[in-house]
C-alpha cells in the first residue's frame, strides 16, 4: 500500500514553533504531529491525555498534579521529563515570551517538578477550563536545548518528525520510529501549502494531492462528490462567522441600529451565496455542536421590514457605513452579500478589501470601522466580549461578571447554565450580526481515512490516517 | 566605449541607491505592524511588544536604513521577520525556480517570436505577415492570467498531460522540473512571444528599407541571403532591448502566474512578504529585482557594443 | 552586343507611369550620361537594368544586358547577373554600406556570391580591389568599419565592390551628390579610369550638367520619364534641339543680373570680430576631458549696407556654426559680433527683440523649415512675434499680401499648408518670412544647394532683384562656388573654422590665391571649359 | 509626421484602413456600452439573486449569471466603465506629467534638470512595476483611485522618454531655429512647434498605453486590489470566476473576452493610427 500522504493547506505556515506564533497554519502542520502537550483535543473536541498520563486535581480546584508518561524521548534523542514541563509552562508565561496566547498560563501560579514524572501546577485562582487549555497548540512542551530552533527545525515528541521544509511549497514529516504511543501508519505526511483556490482544485483534480482537509472553495465540492475518486467530509469546526459592528461608535453604539442591521440579514443567503450551502446559522457567539449551544437564531431572524421600523425609532436616516473585509472568501463574498441586502433596507455600504495585516492594524487595533466580517476560530472564544477594548468594543459589566462566575465554575451543570446565560446576554445586546458557524469542507482521495471530520482545533492530526487496500 | 559604459554605470549604481531609499521608505509607510500580524487576533499585547522588541523594529528610522543597507553592501540581507532564516537563502531558494522560469519563458519567447517576425517581415503584407500579425495582437491583448487559468483547465484539469503546478525541486530531476516549468512559461512566453515578433519584424522591415540592403541586392544577393546576412544583425539591436526588458519584466513579473501555478518563485515571496508585512523580505527582494534590472541593462548596452561596431567608438 | 541595350522600356509604380519610351544603348569602355532633374527618372531607369524596381512596379520593352534579355531571366539568374555582369553605385555613401560588417567582408562578398572562392581568396581580392580605388593597406585594411571612414572614402568601397568581378557595366546613380568638390573630382576620375582600364560601360546618372559635360560620351537628357533627347556629348551641346536641354543648360549657367553696387559706410551693418566657436567632445574615458573641438576658430569679416557677400568651404569647415553663432543662436566661446554697431550676442535671453529683427535667415531644408501643421499666413508671420505693437487685422493681410507677392506668390497662397508648395515655392516662403519684418542682413545658408537648377535660376534672381530694389544683405552661404560666383559682390573662403582667403568674388575665383582656394576652384565642375573643350 | 487629423483625406484614409476601422470599432463598441451603462443596464447589476446562481447564458441573461445570481451582461457593460475611466484617467495623468517634463528635458537637453528627469524615469522603470503597484495599494488600500495612482505613475516615464526622444529630434530642424530667429523662448517653441508635431506619435503610444492600462487594471482587480465591490470590473469578475472555472465556465469567458477584444481594439487602433500617420505610407502628399 501507498505509505506517503500528500495534504492540501491554503496557508503556509510563517515558522513551525506553535508556542511563538499565532498562525493557524502552524498548528495545522505540527500539532498531534510533531509536537505535544500535557493534554489534547480528540477528534470530537473532547479532552484526551497526551504526554500526562493521568492528573490529579486538588479540591480547591488550585493544584494540578500531572503524572508523566516515562520513556518518552523528543526527536533529537534526549528524553522528556517533568523539567521540560516546567520548563515549557515558565517560558509561555514569563514576561519576554512571545507566546500568542499567553492569557492561557496566566492564572499559573508556579510550576514545581514533584519527580521526573511528575509536576505539580499551582493556580492562583481556580480555572474551570484549565486542562481545556494545556490541550493547545500553544502549550505543547519543547525542551530547553532545542526550543530556539523550533520556528525552523522543530524537535517535538510526537509520532513524526520534522524532515524538510522548502518555503513557499511544502514541509516534509517523516515517521517517528521511537515514538511512544501506537505506530502510526504512514511513512511520511507531506503538507504542500496552496493558496490560491483554482490551484488547488487543479492540484486535487490532477492528482497531486491526497487531501486538502480544509479545502478553501466550497463551489467545487459539487465536483468533488460527483467524482468518485474523492471523498467529500463535511464537518464543523470552532470558527463563528461574525459580522462585527464597532458597539462604540454612533450610530453603532445604539443597540436598535444593531437590531436593525442583523434582522436585515439572511443568513442563509449567506451561507448558499459565499459558502455555497455549507455552514450552520448561527445566533449568538457559540459553536452548535456544543452541547451548551441554544439556537437563537430567531430572535435575530431576517425580517427587512422590522429592520426598516427599527431604523426609523432609531431616528437614523440616509446611513452609510464602512465594511471592511479581510481575504478569505467567507468575508469578500458573505460582505458583497451582505452590502446587497443592507442596502434594501436602505443602509449603504463602502466595502474596502484589506489585508489580514491591515485588518489587524486598521480594525483590529485601531477600531477603525463600522462593520467586519470575520470568523472567530478558537474554541470557546466567548471570553472576548469580556475584553473591554476589543475591537468590536463591547466588554459589558453584567457579561464580564458571567464570565468571572464560569471561570470559578467546576461544576459542569452550572458552567453550562453560565454559558447559556453568557450566549443569551451577547444576543439579546445586538452586539454583532451572528452568521453562521465555518463548516469544515474536506476533500480526501476516497481511499485516504482516518482524516478528522471536525477542527476542535486547528490541527491536521495524521496519527490515524491510513490507506485503504 | 569603456566610458560611456562607466558613465552608464555610475549612474545605474545611483539609481539603485535611490531604489533603496524608495523602497525602505514605502515600506515604512505601509501600514500593518509585522509584529501584531505574526501574533495574530487573539495575542497578548505584551507579547506583541516583546517581539517587536526582539525584530528591532523600533530603532529610529535612519539607523534601521544604514543598517539595511550596510546590510546588504555585505551581502547580508537581514532575516526574515515571520520565516525567521535568513532573507539570503529565502531568496536564493526562490531564484532557483524564477530564474529558470524566466529563462524558459524568454527561451520560449525567442524561439516563437523570431521565426514568426521573420517570416512577417520577409514576406510583407503577405497572407502569412496578415495572420502572424493577427496572432500576435490576440496575444498581447490576452490577459495572462486568464491564459494561465484556461491552460490549468484544459492541460492539468482535463487532459492531465502536465500537474496542475506546484515545483518538484530541481532534486527531483531535471525533466520532472522542467516539465513543471513548462505551463507557466508558455502563459508568460505567450504575450512576451507577440510583442517580441512585432519588435522584430518591425526592426527588420526598418533595416529592409535601407540602402544598404539595396546596395546588397546589388551585389547579386538573393533576397533570402541579403536578409540573412545584412538585415538580421542590424535588426537585432532594438530586439535586444526589448529581450532586456522582457527579462526583468518576467523576473518579478511572474507573480499572478506563480500564484496560478503556486509556484514558490520570487514574485510570490515579495507578495506574500507584503500582505505579511515582512518588510525586511519585502525590501530585499525588491532591492535584488531593481539589480537584476540594472545589471541586465547593462549588459545589453554592452550586447549592443558587441552588436553594433559604431557603438565601440561613439557613445550611444 | 556586349553592352547595355534599353528600348521601349516603360514602367509603371502602382498603375502610374513613372518611365516611358525610353530607348538607350552603353557600348563598353563608354560613358553614357544621363541627365534630368529631381523626379525624371533616372533611378528608375538604372534599378530596371538591376531588376531592383520598388515593389508594385511593373516594366514592358526590352532591357538587354550583356546579350541577354532580362524578361526571359528569373530570380536566380537574375541575381548572378547582379554584381557580375552589372555593378551599381548609389548616390548616397553615408547609408549604402551595412554598418556592421568590415569593408574587406562586403567587398569580398561580392566575389563570394559569385564565384567559388574562398573567403581567403575573396578577401584578397577584395585588398586588390580596394588598392585599385584609393584605399591602400596601410591606412585602410581590411577589417575597418565604414564608420571610420568619410564619405568620399565609402563611396570608394562601394565602388571596390561594383567592380571587384570587373563587369560589364556599371551604373552610378548621382556617385558624387553628397560628395564635396574635390573629393567629386576624385572619384569622377577614378570612373574615368576604371571605364578605360577595365573596358566598362559606365551609365552615369546625375542632376548636374557640368559633371558629364567633359566626362560622357554619350548623353541623355531625361525629363518627366521620358529621354527628351540623346546623343554623342558634342552633338548635344552643338544642337541643343531640344528646348529643354537648352533651358537646363541656361539654367546651369545662370547668373542673376546685378544693378547696385555696396559702398562701403561708417558702420558696417554686421561686424564680426575674432569670432571663436568650440563643441564638447563626448568623453572617451572617464577622467580626462578631451579638449573641445574648434569649429570657428577667430574668424573675423564686415557686411555693408547692400552687400552681398558670400561664404564658401567644403562640408564639415565650420560654415553653419558660424551662421548660427552670427544668429546668435549659440554661445560664443570668443570674440564679438555686432549688428548695425550693437553687439548681438545669445548671452541672457538673448538679443533684443529690436534689434534681432534687424537679422533673419534662410535655411538649406526646404522640407524642415516649416511647421508642417501651420498655415503659410502664420509660417510667414512668425517674425512678428519680434515686434511690440504687432501688426493687426488689415495691417496685418496687407504684409502678409506685400511678403508674398514679393517672393512671386499669390496672397490665395496664405492659406495653404507647406506640404501644398514645391520645393522652389517653399524657398520663396522663407524668403518672405525673413522678409516680412524688413531686415537689414538676411543669412542664406546653403538656400539654393537643395533645388533643382531652374528653379535655382528663379530663386536666385528673385534673391537679387530684393537686394537691389529692398537695400538689403545678404550673408550667402553654400559649397557650391558658381552659386556664389553668380550672386556675390564679395567672398570669404573658409577651411577648417578659419578664413583664409577674402576679397572680390570675381577676383578670388579668377586669380586664387590661397592654395586651397585654387584647389577648391580646379575641381569645380565648369560647363563653360567642357563647352569650349568640345566646340574645339 | 505630417498627418493632420482634421483634414478630408485623412478620414477617407483611414475608413480605407483595414486594422484602423477594426479596431475603431471594436473601442469604441465599448466605450459605447460603457457610456450606455448609466443610462440603462439590462438588469440591475447590483441585485443579488442567489437561488439563481451560476445560470448559464440564455436569452434572458444572454451571457448568464454569476455566484450570485447577478446579471452578467450588466456587469460586463458596467465594468467597462470601469476599466476605460481608471484606463483612461491613469494614461491622462501620465500624458499630463510626462509629457511636459519629457518636453522640458528636451528644451534644456544635457542640463542638470534634463540628467534629474532622465534618471528619475530610469529609477521608475528599474522597478518592477506590478510590485509597485501592489506595494502602492497596500499603502493606499485597494480602490479604483490607488489604482489609477499605480498605473497612472509608470505611464509618466513612457511618456517623458517618448516626448523627449521625439523633442529631441525636433529641435534640430530648421523650423525650430526659425523660430528662434523669430525671438521665441523655448517654453513658447515647446507648446508651439514641439507639441503640435508629436502629437501623433502621442496619441499612437496613448492608445497602447491605454490598453495596456486596461490590462494592468484587470491584472490588479484580479489580485483585489482595483475597484472594490459592488463596482463591478472585469479584473474581479475573473479572479471570481477563477474557482469556478470547470463548473461554470461562462463566468471566465465573458469577462476574459470583454478584455481580449477591448484590448485588441485599442492595440489596432493604434497600430491602425501609426500608419495612417506615418509619412513612409502617405502617398502623393507632402
Ligand atoms: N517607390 C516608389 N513608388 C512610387 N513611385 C516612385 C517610387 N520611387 C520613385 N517614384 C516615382 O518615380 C518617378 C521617377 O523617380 P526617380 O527616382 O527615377 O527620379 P530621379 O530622376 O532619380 O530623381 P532624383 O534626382 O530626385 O533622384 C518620380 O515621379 C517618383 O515620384
Ligand atoms: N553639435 C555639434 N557638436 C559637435 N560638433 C559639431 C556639432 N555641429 C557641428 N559640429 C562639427 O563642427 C564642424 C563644422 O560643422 P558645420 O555644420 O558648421 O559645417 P558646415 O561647413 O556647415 O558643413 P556643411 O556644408 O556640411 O553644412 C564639423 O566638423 C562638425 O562635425
Ligand atoms: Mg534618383
Ligand atoms: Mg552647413
Amino acid at each position: 500500500a501507498k505509505m506517503d500522504a500528500t495534504i492540501g493547506m491554503q496557508l503556509e505556515p510563517p515558522n513551525l514553533d506553535p508556542t511563538g506564533g499565532a498562525a493557524a497554519a502552524i498548528d495545522e502542520v505540527v500539532y498531534a504531529n510533531v509536537f505535544e502537550g500535557l493534554t489534547r483535543f480528540g477528534a470530537d473536541g473532547s479532552i484526551l491525555p497526551a504526554l500526562a498520563e493521568s492528573w490529579e486535581i486538588s479540591d480547591d480546584g488550585l493544584t494540578y498534579t500531572f503524572n508523566l508518561r516515562e520513556g518518552v524521548k523528543f526527536h533529537d534523542g534526549s528524553d522528556f521529563n517533568a523539567d521540560d514541563v516546567k520548563f515549557s509552562l515558565d517560558r509561555a508565561r514569563a514576561d519576554d515570551s512571545t507566546n500568542a496566547q499567553k492569557a492561557l498560563f496566566a492564572d499559573i501560579a508556579s510550576v514545581d517538578v514533584v519527580d521526573p514524572a511528575t509536576v505539580k501546577v499551582t493556580l492562583s485562582k481556580p480555572n474551570g477550563s484549565f486542562l481545556f487549555n494545556t490541550a493547545w497548540g500553544d502549550a505543547v512542551i519543547v525542551a530547553p536545548e532545542t526550543a530556539a530552533d523550533n520556528a525552523a527545525k522543530p524537535v517535538g515528541t510526537g509520532p513524526f518528525s520534522f524532515g524538510e521544509w522548502v518555503k513557499g511549497d511544502r514541509v516534509d514529516l517523516v515517521r517517528n520510529p521511537d515514538y511512544w504511543g501506537e505506530a502510526v501508519r504512514l511513512d511520511k505526511v507531506t503538507f504542500k501549502f496552496i493558496s490560491d483556490p483554482t490551484a488547488a482544485f487543479a492540484a486535487m483534480m490532477a492528482g497531486d494531492l491526497d487531501a486538502f482537509p480544509v479545502f478553501p472553495a466550497p463551489e467545487n465540492l459539487v465536483q468533488f462528490e460527483a467524482d468518485p475518486r474523492f471523498s467529500v467530509i463535511i464537518g464543523s469546526t470552532e470558527g463563528e462567522t461574525i459580522l462585527a459592528m464597532n458597539n462604540k461608535k454612533a450610530p453603532l453604539d445604539n443597540i436598535k441600529v444593531r437590531q436593525a442591521i442583523t434582522h436585515a440579514i439572511d443568513r442563509q443567503a449567506i451561507i448558499d451565496g459565499a459558502m455555497f450551502g455549507y455552514g450552520t446559522p448561527i445566533g449568538t457567539h457559540f459553536a452548535p455542536h456544543n452541547p451548551a449551544y441554544v439556537d437563537l437564531t430567531a430572535q435575530s431572524a431576517y425580517d427587512p421590514e422590522q429592520a426598516k421600523a427599527l431604523l426609523a425609532e432609531a431616528g437614523v436616516s440616509d446611513l452609510t457605513l464602512t465594511l471592511k473585509l479581510p481575504p478569505p472568501s467567507y468575508a469578500r463574498r458573505g460582505g458583497e452579500i451582505i452590502a446587497a441586502q443592507l442596502r434594501e433596507v436602505g443602509i449603504a455600504t463602502e466595502i474596502t478589501n484589506v489585508e489580514w495585516a491591515q485588518w489587524l492594524e486598521d480594525v483590529f487595533k485601531a477600531k477603525n470601522f463600522d462593520l467586519t466580517i470575520v470568523s472567530h476560530t478558537e474554541p470557546m472564544d466567548i471570553g472576548i466580549y469580556g475584553r473591554e477594548d476589543y475591537y468590536f468594543q463591547y466588554g459589558d459589566a453584567d457579561f464580564k461578571a458571567i464570565m468571572a462566575d464560569l471561570a470559578n465554575a467546576t461544576d459542569p451543570a452550572k458552567r453550562t447554565e453560565l454559558m447559556q446565560a453568557a450566549q443569551k446576554k451577547i444576543a439579546d445586546d445586538y452586539v454583532n450580526g451572528y452568521l453562521f458557524q465555518l463548516a469544515r469542507t474536506g476533500v480526501a482521495d476516497a481511499k485516504l481515512k482516518g482524516l478528522w471530520p471536525n477542527s476542535p482545533t486547528q490541527a491536521n492530526d495524521m496519527t490515524g490516517v491510513y490507506w485503504e487496500e | 566605449m569603456t566610458a560611456y559604459l562607466l558613465r552608464r554605470f555610475l549612474s545605474l549604481s545611483l539609481s539603485l541607491v535611490a531604489a533603496s531609499l524608495v523602497i525602505f521608505l514605502v515600506m515604512e509607510v505601509v501600514p500593518g505592524d509585522p509584529a501584531s500580524f505574526m501574533m495574530g487576533i487573539n495575542a497578548d499585547p505584551a507579547a506583541v511588544v516583546a517581539l517587536r522588541t526582539q525584530l528591532g523594529l523600533d530603532d529610529p528610522l535612519p539607523l534601521r536604513y544604514l543598517s539595511w543597507v550596510a546590510g546588504l553592501l555585505q551581502g547580508d540581507f537581514g532575516v526574515s521577520y515571520t520565516y525567521r532564516v535568513p532573507v539570503s537563502e529565502l531568496i536564493s531558494e526562490r531564484v532557483a525556480i524564477s530564474l529558470p522560469l524566466t529563462l524558459y519563458a524568454l527561451a520560449l519567447s525567442t524561439l516563437i517570436a523570431f521565426p514568426a517576425g521573420i517570416l512577417a517581415a520577409a514576406k510583407r503584407n503577405s497572407a502569412a505577415d496578415v495572420s502572424v500579425m493577427g496572432a500576435t495582437q490576440l496575444g498581447v491583448a490576452i490577459p495572462n492570467f486568464w491564459f494561465a487559468m484556461i491552460l490549468v483547465l484544459v492541460f492539468a484539469i482535463n487532459l492531465r498531460w502536465f500537474s496542475a503546478g506546484g515545483f518538484p525541486g530541481w532534486e527531483a530531476g531535471f525533466w520532472p522540473a522542467i516539465k513543471a516549468l513548462t505551463l507557466p512559461a508558455i502563459a508568460l512566453a505567450l504575450p512576451q512571444a507577440s510583442i517580441l515578433a512585432r519588435v522584430m519584424r518591425s526592426s527588420l522591415i526598418d533595416t529592409l528599407d535601407e540602402d544598404f540592403m539595396r546596395t546588397a541586392r546589388a551585389k547579386g544577393l538573393s533576397r533570402g541571403q541579403a536578409l540573412r546576412r545584412h538585415a538580421l544583425r542590424n535588426a537585432l539591436i532594438p530586439v535586444l532591448t526589448i529581450i532586456g526588458l522582457q527579462f526583468s519584466f518576467l523576473l518579478a513579473g511572474g507573480i499572478i502566474i506563480e500564484n496560478v501555478f503556486y509556484l514558490p518563485g520570487l514574485g510570490r515571496l515579495v507578495f506574500q512578504a507584503i500582505t505579511q508585512r515582512d518588510l525586511i523580505v519585502v525590501r530585499s527582494v525588491v532591492i535584488l529585482l531593481v539589480f537584476a534590472v540594472i545589471v541586465v541593462t547593462f549588459l545589453v548596452d554592452l550586447a549592443y557594443a558587441a552588436a553594433d561596431p559604431r557603438l565601440r567608438r561613439r557613445r550611444a | 552586343m556586349n553592352g547595355l541595350s534599353i528600348s521601349n522600356l516603360r514602367v509603371d509604380i502602382h498603375g502610374k507611369t513613372v518611365l516611358h519610351d525610353i530607348d538607350l544603348e552603353l557600348e563598353p569602355g563608354k560613358i553614357l550620361g544621363v541627365v534630368g532633374e529631381s523626379g525624371s527618372g533616372k533611378s528608375m531607369t538604372a534599378l530596371s537594368v538591376m531588376q531592383l524596381l520598388p515593389r508594385g512596379s511593373q516594366w514592358t520593352g526590352r532591357l538587354e544586358v550583356a546579350g541577354n534579355d532580362l524578361a526571359t531571366m528569373d530570380e536566380p539568374a537574375l541575381c548572378q547577373m547582379r554584381g557580375r555582369d552589372v555593378g551599381m553605385i548609389f548616390q548616397e555613401p553615408m547609408t549604402a554600406l551595412n554598418p556592421v560588417r568590415t569593408i574587406g567582408d562586403q567587398v569580398a562578398e561580392t566575389v563570394m556570391v559569385h564565384t567559388a572562392a574562398g573567403r581567403r581568396e575573396a578577401l584578397a581580392i577584395a585588398r586588390t580591389m580596394l588598392d585599385r580605388v584609393g584605399l591602400p593597406e596601410d591606412r585602410f585594411p581590411l577589417d575597418r568599419f565604414p564608420h571610420d571612414l568619410s564619405g568620399g572614402q565609402r563611396q570608394r568601397v562601394v565602388i571596390a565592390q561594383a567592380i571587384a568581378l570587373r563587369p560589364k557595366i556599371l551604373i552610378a546613380d548621382e556617385p558624387t551628390t553628397a560628395l564635396d568638390v574635390t573629393t567629386q573630382a576624385q572619384i569622377l576620375d577614378l570612373l574615368r579610369e576604371l571605364v578605360h582600364e577595365q573596358d566598362m560601360g559606365l551609365m552615369l546618372i546625375t542632376h548636374d550638367l557640368a559633371v558629364v559635360a567633359g566626362l560622357a560620351d554619350r548623353i541623355a537628357i531625361m525629363k518627366d520619364g521620358a529621354v527628351v533627347e540623346a546623343g554623342p556629348t558634342r552633338k548635344i551641346f552643338e544642337g541643343m534641339q531640344h528646348p529643354y536641354t537648352r533651358a537646363l543648360l541656361e539654367a546651369s549657367a545662370h547668373a542673376p543680373e546685378r544693378r547696385r553696387r555696396a559702398e562701403p559706410q561708417q558702420v558696417p551693418v554686421l561686424s564680426v570680430s575674432d569670432v571663436v566657436r568650440d563643441y564638447q567632445q563626448p568623453r572617451r574615458n572617464l577622467f580626462v576631458r578631451p579638449p573641445p573641438f574648434r569649429a570657428v576658430d577667430h574668424v573675423g569679416f564686415e557686411i555693408f549696407h547692400g552687400e552681398n557677400v558670400g561664404l564658401v568651404g567644403e562640408s564639415g569647415c565650420g560654415k553653419s556654426t558660424l551662421a548660427r553663432a552670427i544668429l546668435a543662436l549659440d554661445p560664443l566661446q570668443g570674440g564679438e559680433i555686432k549688428l548695425n554697431g550693437h553687439v548681438f550676442s545669445s548671452a541672457g535671453d538673448g538679443p533684443h527683440p529690436e534689434l534681432r529683427a534687424r537679422m533673419q535667415v534662410v535655411f538649406q531644408d526646404p522640407y524642415g523649415s516649416f511647421n508642417p501643421r501651420h498655415r503659410v499666413k502664420r509660417l510667414v508671420t512668425e517674425p512678428f512675434h519680434l515686434m511690440k505693437d504687432r501688426p493687426q487685422g488689415i495691417d496685418l493681410e496687407r504684409r502678409i499680401d506685400r511678403a508674398l507677392t514679393e517672393v512671386g506668390l499669390s496672397s490665395a497662397d496664405a492659406d495653404k499648408y507647406i506640404h501644398e508648395f514645391s520645393g522652389g515655392q517653399r524657398q520663396r516662403i522663407a524668403i518672405a518670412r525673413a522678409l516680412i519684418i524688413e531686415p537689414a542682413l538676411i543669412v542664406l545658408d546653403e538656400a539654393v544647394s537643395a533645388l533643382d537648377v531652374s528653379i535655382r535660376a528663379q530663386v536666385l534672381d528673385l534673391l537679387a532683384d530684393l537686394s537691389d530694389r529692398l537695400d538689403l544683405s545678404y550673408l550667402f552661404i553654400s559649397h557650391d562656388l558658381s552659386v556664389v560666383r553668380a550672386i556675390t559682390d564679395r567672398v570669404l573662403v573658409m577651411k577648417d573654422g578659419r578664413i583664409v582667403e577674402e576679397g572680390d568674388t570675381e577676383t578670388v575665383f579668377h586669380n586664387p590665391q590661397h592654395p586651397y582656394t585654387q584647389t577648391l576652384v580646379a575641381a569645380t565642375p565648369s560647363l563653360e571649359a567642357a563647352l569650349a573643350e568640345s566646340a574645339g | 509626421m505630417s498627418a493632420n487629423p482634421t483634414d478630408r483625406s485623412f478620414l477617407r484614409m483611414a475608413l480605407g484602413h483595414p486594422a484602423f476601422v477594426t479596431g475603431f470599432v471594436l473601442s469604441a463598441f465599448f466605450v459605447i456600452l460603457a457610456l450606455v451603462s448609466f443610462a440603462w443596464t439590462p438588469f440591475d447589476p447590483t441585485k443579488l439573486d442567489i437561488a439563481s446562481k451560476l445560470k448559464t447564458p440564455s436569452l434572458d441573461h444572454w451571457f448568464g449569471k454569476d455566484h450570485f445570481g447577478r446579471d452578467m451582461f450588466s456587469m460586463i457593460m458596467v465594468g467597462a466603465r470601469v476599466s476605460i475611466a481608471v484606463a483612461f484617467v491613469a494614461v491622462g495623468v501620465g500624458m499630463l506629467l510626462g509629457v511636459p517634463l519629457g518636453l522640458y528635458a528636451a528644451a534644456h537637453r544635457g542640463s542638470l534638470i534634463d540628467e534629474f528627469i532622465m534618471r528619475g524615469n530610469d529609477l521608475v522603470f528599474a522597478f518592477p512595476s506590478l510590485l509597485l503597484a501592489i506595494m502602492i495599494t497596500a499603502v493606499f488600500g485597494p480602490g479604483a483611485v490607488n489604482a489609477i495612482i499605480a498605473i497612472g505613475i509608470f505611464n509618466i516615464p513612457v511618456f517623458a522618454r517618448l516626448a523627449r526622444g521625439a523633442a529631441l529630434s525636433l529641435w534640430t530642424r530648421d523650423y525650430i531655429l526659425a523660430a528662434r530667429v523669430a525671438g521665441k523662448g523655448r517654453a513658447r517653441i515647446s507648446a508651439e512647434h514641439i507639441l503640435p508635431n508629436i502629437a501623433n506619435l502621442l496619441i499612437v503610444q496613448g492608445t497602447i498605453q491605454f490598453s495596456l492600462a486596461i490590462l494592468a487594471e484587470a491584472a490588479l482587480a484580479y489580485v483585489g486590489l482595483g475597484a472594490q465591490p459592488p463596482l463591478p470590473s472585469w479584473g474581479r469578475m475573473l479572479a471570481d470566476a477563477q474557482t469556478l472555472i470547470s463548473l461554470a465556465p461562462h463566468m471566465a469567458l465573458f469577462p476574459g473576452f470583454a478584455i481580449i477584444i477591448t484590448v485588441l481594439g485599442l492595440n489596432l487602433m493604434g497600430d491602425g493610427l501609426r500608419d495612417l500617420f506615418d509619412p513612409k505610407l502617405r502617398r502623393g502628399r507632402g
